[in-house]
């Protein structure tokens, strides 16, 4: 008889369980269900020992190339990963274990979890985050949701500089709600287009919805914004890219209300889109309507330290279809990985990561602008991401590049009407100069083509 | 124990990062920089690995104990799983480049990997197509009820309600509610499943679906779901199928033979892919052929050639309901998973994973002093009510039992069922963890009789005891200053 | 100023303890040695970050081929390993820990080398078993010497079906000791010669060293042949590839007195030569003779159970220049790994395995045997590695094969004189029906050219 | 803890192996099989992954504890290292793969590494060559011991013993007797170095070498290394630099500028090599130019192409002291370390390291009541004598420290000091935990005065108590059955 695999029974012990329970065959556990319920045999293949299913694996994985040289990030970045970050997250006692329920089993992850909660009030300037949420992209909509919860009204602006991937989704989530959603075209010179907002803020609207650095990589400084929208009563929500907070202005010091953001660049591989980590964080007086798991700190009887999972009344397992979300399982692991890499990279380390994204992006900018025929989309000013506009359709380059082994950036025209010679190119603390540079002379060569 | 903070000190620093520059500095204006950076801690790599290993070790996890956690299916995640999702090939794939014209060459393995997992789930639960973007349970249920919605708005029904029975999971009404539709309650009858004369009553032609669990929390599987469903189908309703437990069935029953037109499917639990503590998991969802216009994009197809690719031309699709194609790392180790099991295997676990439940119920039920209410499924629902005669609560026990290394049963639900303890093994635990599963819990039980004060006092063994719930939820510690 | 990388030490840190000891300058610490021995500045490059490091060494090791299909053994073999093994070797408990010097510290280490101990005790049949040596070839010289401390002789016969990697080993290893060393060669059916060994039998021969199956993979049973042996009171010592006593006889049951071996197989990576794992075992009455650290089971003063280091006055950390052996640190890891893989596959999954292995080579010599001009070197006995002589120089085949992406074998030329043409093959359960007949398509191919 | 044996119920099984049969079986006949299958555990894979999973958190380690076991340099060992050695493109080569002819253009990465660490270590020495194959530090001092017989059977030189101070390491004289050299023995003076004049003494001209550590065990650097290295120079003598305590000087001094000749160093201590529990490490043996013949084979070289290649025909070499290249997976992690540190991080490991030591060395004096006696190097020792009084031995300073979470530093070594307590901070510790440390002796100095019962107890915190060694060592329990 072939074993089951993973399944720790014996025939032997198999034997004496049907004895114990009175029963001759698997099928009598079933006997209260109807027979005709039963299923036919599954048409799947026979299973694999565990040796050839990696064999099988590794030839699946070796049909992707993994050796492009890469410029594309559009809000998704490969980053030096330190290998200690995998060796601690994948420790069985971390990644086996469920939700900390239990929290005297659980300090573990509990207090990883408000380190990780710190860590992100400290990045971005706010008073309270929670444990996770899916993605950058959940917790955009997630936090828009919570504007509108707490402010009661059902109008939101959403800037163009916002990742078009992430206002596709919000389009998806609120078509069936009563979400009036609207969207705010970019100014000339690629940001938050102050004039038309002056124009639409009004008493209708519950959030706006801005990105910094913005899909262009272009910065901005969204204080006076906020201030307007503060004075319609309406709530800012701000997506934002974590590792720019090395050294762009925090959005807590620019007074956004609501922050969310995708963490994959702390210490997450790009991993074909996920698992990834949608991170939140907000101004105290709103954490009741903030959506996901909270950690706080608390005590024993012995007034000794611990962590527990806190505020549980806003979650569904306790409100039901009264929740602030539906929210359960989160991405705890990958919060967990994030602190890690934090810690490991430091105060001064995360610094140095910026710095070097910068650098590559600024000497890149340099050599792209001096090609004949490309025109920078926006001007010089930004962390580690811009677009430039070229002769022809940006699409057709990249196709001539990927060939070649360079994944050259992202057509953002397949987004943005009219803009579809634009490429956006992203720069890590990985690329090197010999890397840009070959870049650069194959694109000027594709161009000449 | 410390937090990472308050180990940090000036100066110290951690793995070294790289300071090359290139190119000349460029000045930002003030304005648009931070002014202050931002204060991660300052510690030595060595004390990072520490500070996390320590961390690590004060968890329960199934690495290190029996985790019987009903509801949740706590069963053992095969290193090979691991070790398959791990590969560079596989985690270093940036998800944009299958978009860029020429990229989708590039990325074939990827593409294999989600278009076959698409398939064999397909087959498994008996439904035509499957999306593997729904990044957990809730979220599979908060897409299943977009495509409810797509439906009804597709063929002009006018829904404004779904149906579901009290003892569903917390998820179930919260994803109804945030897709758009009022909830309708339904009690659960005597035997732990949906009360069929009062669902009767309730559904009517604004009925968008019913949202089931089944087996359900209760570890009971409802035998009249053929009725159920042929009457949600004759209001044009849609039946969903809450699959979070389909570790009971699978192999045996479908879903889709059943009569359901949408499920969702914990990958984190009936697929041996990690908890995580907390996640990321994955909620695939399967429809009916009726409903497959309405999946969300992309999707994923096999071209005439051979070749996969990405198709976003679909205009009834409901749209993005993730950035890209899920949690891919997650859909890798249920896919290595899945081949590892192979067709028996898929049956041979449901089998064993129902046996060990029910041999844990028999075994169990003279100490709880409840009468045969028949076989249950993966999991089963006792009541520790027998105890509070001794002033002793099911919470007593679940704290005792950490006290003796097994993380737990899942308590206080569900809600219908005083004191509850809900059990689920798994079918990776052995015949020597149950017995000896049963013989904590007679050793707890005579605590209760003899020195119920030991119980009210446990855990001892942990790093802190019960801890103030309450005090956490008044002072609002939620990160350290 | 550029940080010292992993050293923990602020610049703040550092003046305080300046300060605590009365100095200003790290040169004042050393003040006691002669200022004439201070080296020049390093003529080492700059350090590298970490990201820079990992990307230098990816880069190398993508110089080599790891896509080579392998037929290669000759002693070292490329064995499926389950994904188990690294995962829990890899804990930072066990692989960051010393030797367990403080037994109540280190019952990890210690109760894992105990089971190790038992496992290699049931594989080889043998009473007892250290908790590890070097490799296969140290293993082999410790057991030589131990056998002829114990006999107080200096002549040894070594069999030349040992393998020859091991046999250089020891004619370095013995060249400066008094010590008698004979090589027997083998008989023409490719097994211990018995005619030779009668002869050569006398009470001047302390060890008799043998292989089974030997380096051509002949398998042999050498039960007479270590009667002889004891007769002239001499021990035998008998070298074995444990992968192979998943079915093979064991050395125990046939009576030899020292068994070692390369444990390489049993979980270990090929990783180009090393970290490997030899093991010896023994007969109880050797114990106090054996080299290396062995690990016994003993009791607290509560009567609990417990893993010490034993008989330790064997070695050198006590007994100097008087000892069993010089070593010192073993590679208790690899034992780890070992033990782990041999729990993880089990009763029935070593057999699964050894069968695999006998199953492909049976195949392959069913298919080269077929080839013209291809004759069998020895006889169909053999567990997964045989010889073929080919109708040309086999280095000369084998070069061929390589550039095609095969590595087809191990040509014995080069240890035996006269086998030029001779080429060695293995087979472990990776290799698959398709890949066999691919190696012997080319095979065939090359023989025609 | 149960063995795995214990665990071990007849019909379980770990990881499913393949079964897949391409050929018929083949008859071979019984004499050649064994009758009965090997009685290895029988038991599932999540059985295994508890058991060692529990079983590697019954260890103290650097991962998790403070370990300063002085002789041993148990620093922090870097993951990066770790990653770049478990790299498939490097653990995946067969050794003979660059033996076989063509096959050294396929293993070009993995021989550069081992070229390039070569380099590396004799610029770090100041020696002019080295061979990576000794599998430990005493494998190296037995590689140096066979090549120093070499050099003298070549030269013609009679010589028949080695002098070997009484602090050196018990491996010293173990690995010339085993080389076939008789050990002469030198006392120490009062500085705890060797005894110049009876050293001066024993020197002849049948003195093969001298076998020095430098610092010593005791942490002290011989400030006549100068004139020992011209005294045996002068009888044709070879000097033996055992570098197990490189991390005192790296960086600053080098043996071969002192004068030696012949030097092993140990990945597995200066150079962050993971100890696992008792080894893998790497003893690399460095030498001068003119010893260079006699080195073993294989030698690593870079051909005129720039092509790494294997030569094996060196008529001097003594010849194989390992099967292929040495602890290549040891190599890679003690290369990437190296290129981690560079020029300015040797030198500035060795200063902290040092740094460290002093600091603990000085703070821990008045406790010891020990004099000032100058500086110390990477580690120093101290006498428990003081202890004595209160009946409480170093031996019981150690238990002690384990209750409270820091692995013991090295105690009765070296043997010339009684109640010896040796301590090796080095330098990935922090100041936090140095001060921790010393407080931690404090409280134990503590209890020595005031309840030594308490110390004699000690540990109680780990899963067992002393253990009887004489027991063990009269019973002989050494495999389950
Ligand atoms: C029955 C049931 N449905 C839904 C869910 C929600 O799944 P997730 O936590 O992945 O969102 C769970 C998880 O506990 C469950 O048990
Ligand atoms: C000074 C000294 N020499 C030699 C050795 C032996 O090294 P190994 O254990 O690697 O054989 C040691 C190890 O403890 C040592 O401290």
């Amino acid at each position: 008889m072939k074993k089951t695999p993973f399944c720790a029974t014996s025939e032997q012990d198999q034997a004496a369980m049907f004895q114990e329970l009175g029963i001759s065959d698997f099928d009598e556990l079933f006997s209260a269900i109807p027979e005709e319920l039963r299923s036919d045999e599954l048409n799947i293949p026979e299973g694999l020992s565990e040796m050839e299913m990696m064999q099988h694996i590794r030839k699946v994985a070796s049909k992707n190339s993994t050796d492009l040289i890469n410029f594309c990030g559009a809000g998704f970045y490969d980053h030096y990963i330190p290998a200690a970050v995998s060796a601690l997250s994948s420790r069985g006692e971390f990644y086996t274990a469920y939700t900390p329920y239990q929290p005297e089993a659980s300090q573990g992850t509990l207090q990883a979890a408000f380190e990780y909660q710190t860590a992100i009030c400290r990045l971005t300037g706010m008073e309270v985050a929670n444990s996770s949420l899916f993605d950058g992209g959940t917790a955009l909509i997630e936090g828009i949701m919570m504007a509108l919860r707490h402010t009661r009204r059902n109008k939101v602006l959403v800037d163009e500089g916002v990742n078009p991937i992430y206002r596709e989704m919000l389009r998806c989530y609120t078509q069936n709600l009563s979400v009036d959603y609207q969207e705010v075209p970019l100014s000339g010179s690629g940001v938050a287009d102050r004039k038309t907002y002056a124009d639409a803020l009004d008493d209708s609207i519950g959030a706006v919805v801005l990105q910094n650095p913005n899909f262009f990589g272009c910065l901005d400084n969204l204080s006076e914004l906020i201030e307007k929208i503060h004075e319609v009563k309406a709530l800012a929500v701000m997506s934002v890219y974590p590792m720019a907070l090395s050294l762009v202005e925090t959005p807590g010091a620019m007074g956004a209300d609501i922050v969310t953001g995708e963490g994959q660049s702390l210490g997450l591989p790009l991993n074909f889109g996920g698992p990834y980590l949608g991170f939140m964080a907000t101004k105290k007086e709103y954490v009741r309507k903030m959506p996901g798991r909270i950690v706080g700190e608390t005590e024993d009887a012995q007034g000794r330290r611990g962590y527990v999972l806190t505020l549980q009344a806003r979650e569904q397992h306790i409100r039901r279809e009264k929740a602030t979300s539906n929210i359960c399982s989160n991405v705890q692991l990958c919060a967990l990985r994030a602190i890690i890499y934090l810690s490991l990279v430091g105060r001064e380390g995360f610094l140095d990561v910026g710095r070097q994204c910068m650098d590559r992006a600024g000497y890149a900018w340099q050599k792209l602008t001096e090609i004949e025929g490309i025109e920078p989309a926006f001007n010089r000013r930004f962390f580690n991401e811009f677009a430039v506009r070229l002769p022809k359709d940006a699409s057709e380059v990249v196709s001539e590049l990927i060939d070649q082994g360079i994944a050259a950036g992202f057509p953002v025209g397949r987004y943005y009407k009219g803009m579809e010679n634009v490429l956006l190119f992203a720069f890590t603390e990985k690329r090197t100069k010999e890397e840009i540079d070959i870049m650069v002379a194959k694109l000027e060569s594709a161009l000449k083509a | 124990m410390k937090l990472i903070y308050e180990k940090s000190s000036p100066g110290r620093s951690g793995v070294q990062m790289s300071s090359i520059k290139i190119s000349p500095t460029e000045e930002i204006p003030e304005k648009y920089l931070r002014s202050q950076p931002a204060e991660l801690p300052e510690v030595s790599e060595a004390e990072v690995v520490r500070h996390f290993t320590a961390l690590s070790r004060l968890n329960f996890s199934v690495d290190t104990h029996f985790y019987p956690l009903g509801s949740c299916t706590m069963k053992y995640n095969p290193k090979a799983c691991e070790a398959a999702a791990n590969l560079p090939g596989l985690t270093e794939v940036h998800p944009l480049w299958p978009q860029l014209r020429g990229g989708g060459l590039l990325t074939q393995g990827s593409l294999e990997v989600l278009y076959k997992t698409e398939r064999l789930l397909s087959e498994a639960t008996g439904l035509a197509e499957f999306t593997l973007q729904p990044m957990a349970g809730a979220h599979g249920e908060l897409t299943g009820v977009m495509i409810m919605a797509a439906y009804h708005k597709d063929k002009g029904n006018e829904k404004d309600h779904i149906i579901i029975p009290d003892s569903a999971h917390g998820t179930n009404p919260a994803s109804a509610m945030i897709g758009g539709y009022e909830v309708v309650t339904i009690p659960s009858d005597e035997n732990g499943v949906m009360d069929f004369d009062l669902f009767r009553d309730a559904l009517n032609e604004k009925t968008a679906g019913v949202m089931l669990t089944s087996p359900n929390t209760l570890g009971v599987f409802n035998p009249r779901i053929k009725d159920i469903c042929n009457a949600v189908h004759e209001v044009d309703g849609l039946m969903y199928y809450d699959g979070a437990n389909f570790n009971a069935i699978m192999g045996r029953y479908r879903p889709g033979d059943m009569g359901f037109d949408i499920c969702h499917l914990n990958l984190h639990k009936s697929f041996a892919t990690p908890h995580g503590g907390g996640g990321p998991g994955a909620g695939p969802v399967g429809v009916v052929e009726k409903l497959r216009p309405y999946l969300p994009v992309s999707r994923v197809e096999k071209t005439k050639d051979g070749t996969y690719a990405l198709n976003y031309d679909e205009p009834k699709s409901i749209g993005y309901i993730s950035p890209f194609y899920g949690n891919f790392g997650v859909i890798v180790r249920a896919y290595s998973y899945i081949l590892s099991l192979g067709r028996d295997g898929m049956l041979g676990t449901s089998n064993r994973a129902v046996l060990n439940a029910n041999y844990l119920q028999e075994k169990l039920r003279p100490l709880f002093e409840e009468e045969y209410k028949g076989r249950c499924m993966h999991e089963f629902v006792y009541s520790g009510s027998c105890l509070k005669q001794y002033g002793v609560h099911t919470l007593d026990i679940a704290k005792g039992m950490i006290d003796r290394g097994i993380h737990p049963p899942t308590v206080y639900f569900p809600l219908n069922i005083p004191e509850a303890i809900m059990v689920e093994p798994t079918e990776t635990e052995d015949r020597d963890t149950l017995d000896h599963f049963v013989a904590v819990m007679e050793e707890l039980f005579d605590l209760a009789k003899n020195d119920p004060d030991k119980l009210h006092a446990a855990p001892v063994s942990t790093p802190v005891g019960r801890l103030d719930e309450v005090k956490a939820a008044r002072d609002m510690r939620l990160s350290y200053s």
